[in-house]
């Protein structure tokens, strides 16, 4: 796939990791402003769109790309589980228990165990939404006109 | 050396985003700032030393107010031709030849003339910039590049170059 | 507030027209960012700043994959003049949008007036959750604590729509 | 109320194209017309007058907040919303590589 012009590629070299930036911010302040795991996660990914629309790449580095990525986005689907199965294991025997100290409402470090949740479940959206985009890319690359 | 940049300047967004400056909020900006550069430093500019010289940032703001007065001027000029009730436009697309060297340095022309009203950078190739423009003065290369990039081109260099 | 609603949701209407009957599949797509980026203003009107924040990037995000979609195709809808099928099929299309709007106008005496609302789970949310999960966010609070098992199955139904693309479209076609 | 009808206006006419159209893309486009439509209406629902966004301020406890649980709902469908539209469009882009086309009645034509 074939990049942009300078003007694009310049600009996003300058920009793209100020987006990734402020995609984690909106992920690890989601329990105390607007946003969250679901905003962050697709904030982040758009980002990561962002410099493989402008650069282009070649069709191999995006196979080895979508392999990696595949296995993120499982990894982070099987720790937000395994998050709320330690819930079950310690203090009252419920799913999604909070086992965490909660702390005071509106500091950074509070709310147990939400922040964790917030975390994977927006690692597990950006690799999800990336994914399919490469996989739309991939396929247009495998079969030619 | 770009990831150690790009990791001090996402630190320093951090902090503005944030504005916080108790430990907890410190030790995630930093965890924060090692995982972008990680992901984003291979393709970060190149030259990162240049931001190290304390007179480009002079040029800058100097840069700055240039545009900001350009960019008046624009604007009236537009506002003439859009309130004018014979509309007197005459659009077109111009190839303008720049002196600057640097990838860099072309963006940031190109971002400004885009920002001015009444012309639009299109596309650069090479040495080339392609602008569409509201009302072609004339149609000598000679005459039209001055009114076009000639304010921006000379701090342009002197910033980047 | 009502008003201002209203004619953003008008505004919407219109787009949503546009989309449907325009000739370019691309400018029905972009028309159909109409619609999305007029949700991220009701929805910023109606007080969900969290709404706005995920709609405007799942809207981004859905564009740039539909042009990607219609980019390399032929573009252009092929219109022909509607058979007895397609009049039969259309007509009974519309008896069932009369039929559902009647059913609708029965059923909006239930609705209570915008504004005034009150669902019996909202009370318990707002006095509790703060305390119970310590997180000052309500919607986190609620997405992640109480309603867990919701956003539980919404990760496994994104991991196997992704399955499922992965699937489609790297499956080599029959010769 | 008048938000209310409009709302479902909108629904209509995502309805309307889905009927109507034979274009597998606009489908699409109007699919996810009443999807956006329903969310509207969940929003709507969970309005308070003079309410403010669901944040608490642990300073200020006595106001009205706006319904957190409608937003919530909302929260997760819009996500789900952009999977299934991810998925429909592989559906779409891999039909159009095989019969080449996007109506549905060629397609059904050229089956088999």
């Amino acid at each position: 796939m074939k990049g942009m012009t300078i003007i694009v590629k310049k600009t996003a070299q300058l920009i793209a990791g100020m987006i990734f930036m402020y995609g984690i911010y909106v992920i690890v302040h989601g329990h105390l402003t607007p946003g969250g795991g679901f905003a962050g996660g697709v904030i982040m990914a758009g980002s990561l769109i962002l410099v493989i629309l402008s650069h282009g790449t070649d069709f191999f580095s995006l196979v080895k790309e979508e392999m990696g990525t595949t296995i993120v986005e499982s990894a982070a689907t099987i720790c937000v589980i395994l998050i709320a199965t330690a819930g079950f294991l310690f203090g009252t025997k419920v799913f999604f228990n909070n086992f965490l100290p909660k702390g005071n409402v509106g500091d950074l470090v509070s709310a147990g165990v939400l922040p964790l949740y917030n975390i994977f479940v927006g690692i597990e959206v950006a690799a999800s939404v990336f994914i399919i985009f490469l996989s739309l890319i991939i396929f247009k690359e495998e079969s030619p006109k | 050396m770009k990831y150690i940049t790009l990791f001090i300047l996402s630190f320093i967004f951090w902090l503005l985003l944030t504005f916080d400056f108790s430990v907890s909020n410190l030790i995630v900006g930093v965890v924060a700032s090692i995982i972008t550069a990680l992901f984003f430093g291979k393709f970060f500019i190149t030259n990162v030393y240049k931001l190290l010289q304390p007179r480009r940032y002079f040029w800058f703001i100097v840069y700055l107010f240039i545009f900001i007065w350009e960019c008046l001027k624009a604007n009236l000029d537009v506002a003439y031709r859009v309130l004018h009730p014979a509309m007197p436009i005459r659009p077109g697309i111009v190839k303008v030849k720049t002196t600057l060297k640097s990838d860099m340095a072309k963006m940031l022309l190109a971002n400004s003339i885009t920002m001015t009203p009444g012309t639009i950078s299109v596309d650069i190739i090479d040495d080339y910039l392609y602008i569409h423009w509201i009302y072609i003065r004339s149609e000598d290369p000679e005459v039209y590049t001055p009114i076009i990039i000639g304010a921006f081109e000379k701090y342009i260099k002197r910033i980047i170059e | 507030m009502e008003v201002a609603i209203s004619i953003i949701t008008g505004l919407m209407i219109l787009g949503a027209l546009f989309a449907i009957h325009a000739k370019d599949l691309l400018s029905a797509v972009i028309a159909c960012g109409i619609v999305g980026y007029g949700l991220v203003i009701c929805f910023l009107l109606l007080k969900a700043p969290d709404l706005a924040i995920v709609q405007i990037v799942v809207d981004t995000i859905t564009l740039i994959m539909m042009v990607a979609v219609v980019l390399d195709s032929s573009r252009e809808e092929s219109f022909s003049r509607l058979d007895t099928f397609g009049k039969i099929a259309a007509a009974t299309g519309l008896i069932i949008i009369v039929v559902l709007f009647y059913f609708f106008i029965i059923a909006s005496s239930n609705l209570d007036v915008l504004g005034k609302s009150s669902l019996r789970m909202a009370n318990a949310y707002i006095h509790g959750a703060a305390q119970k999960t310590g997180s000052a966010n309500l919607v986190t609070g609620v997405v992640f604590d109480f309603r867990g098992y919701d956003t539980m199955g919404e990760a496994v139904v994104l991991v196997t729509a992704v399955l499922g693309v992965l699937t489609i479209l790297r499956l080599k076609g029959k010769k | 109320m008048i938000a209310y009808y409009m709302c479902f206006g909108l629904f209509f006419v995502g309805l309307y194209g889905v009927i109507t159209r034979r274009n597998l893309v606009k489908i699409a486009i109007s699919l996810s017309i009443m999807e956006i439509s329903t969310f509207l209406f969940f929003a709507l629902i969970g309005y308070i007058d003079n309410g403010v966004a669901p944040i608490v301020n642990p300073a200020d406890p006595d106001k009205i907040y706006v319904d957190p649980l409608p937003q919530t709902l909302v929260l997760t469908a819009i996500v789900i919303g952009l999977a299934t539209t991810a998925l429909l469009m592989a559906v779409i882009i891999r039909l159009y590589r095989k019969y080449k086309t996007f109506d549905i009645r060629e397609i059904n034509e050229l089956r088999g």
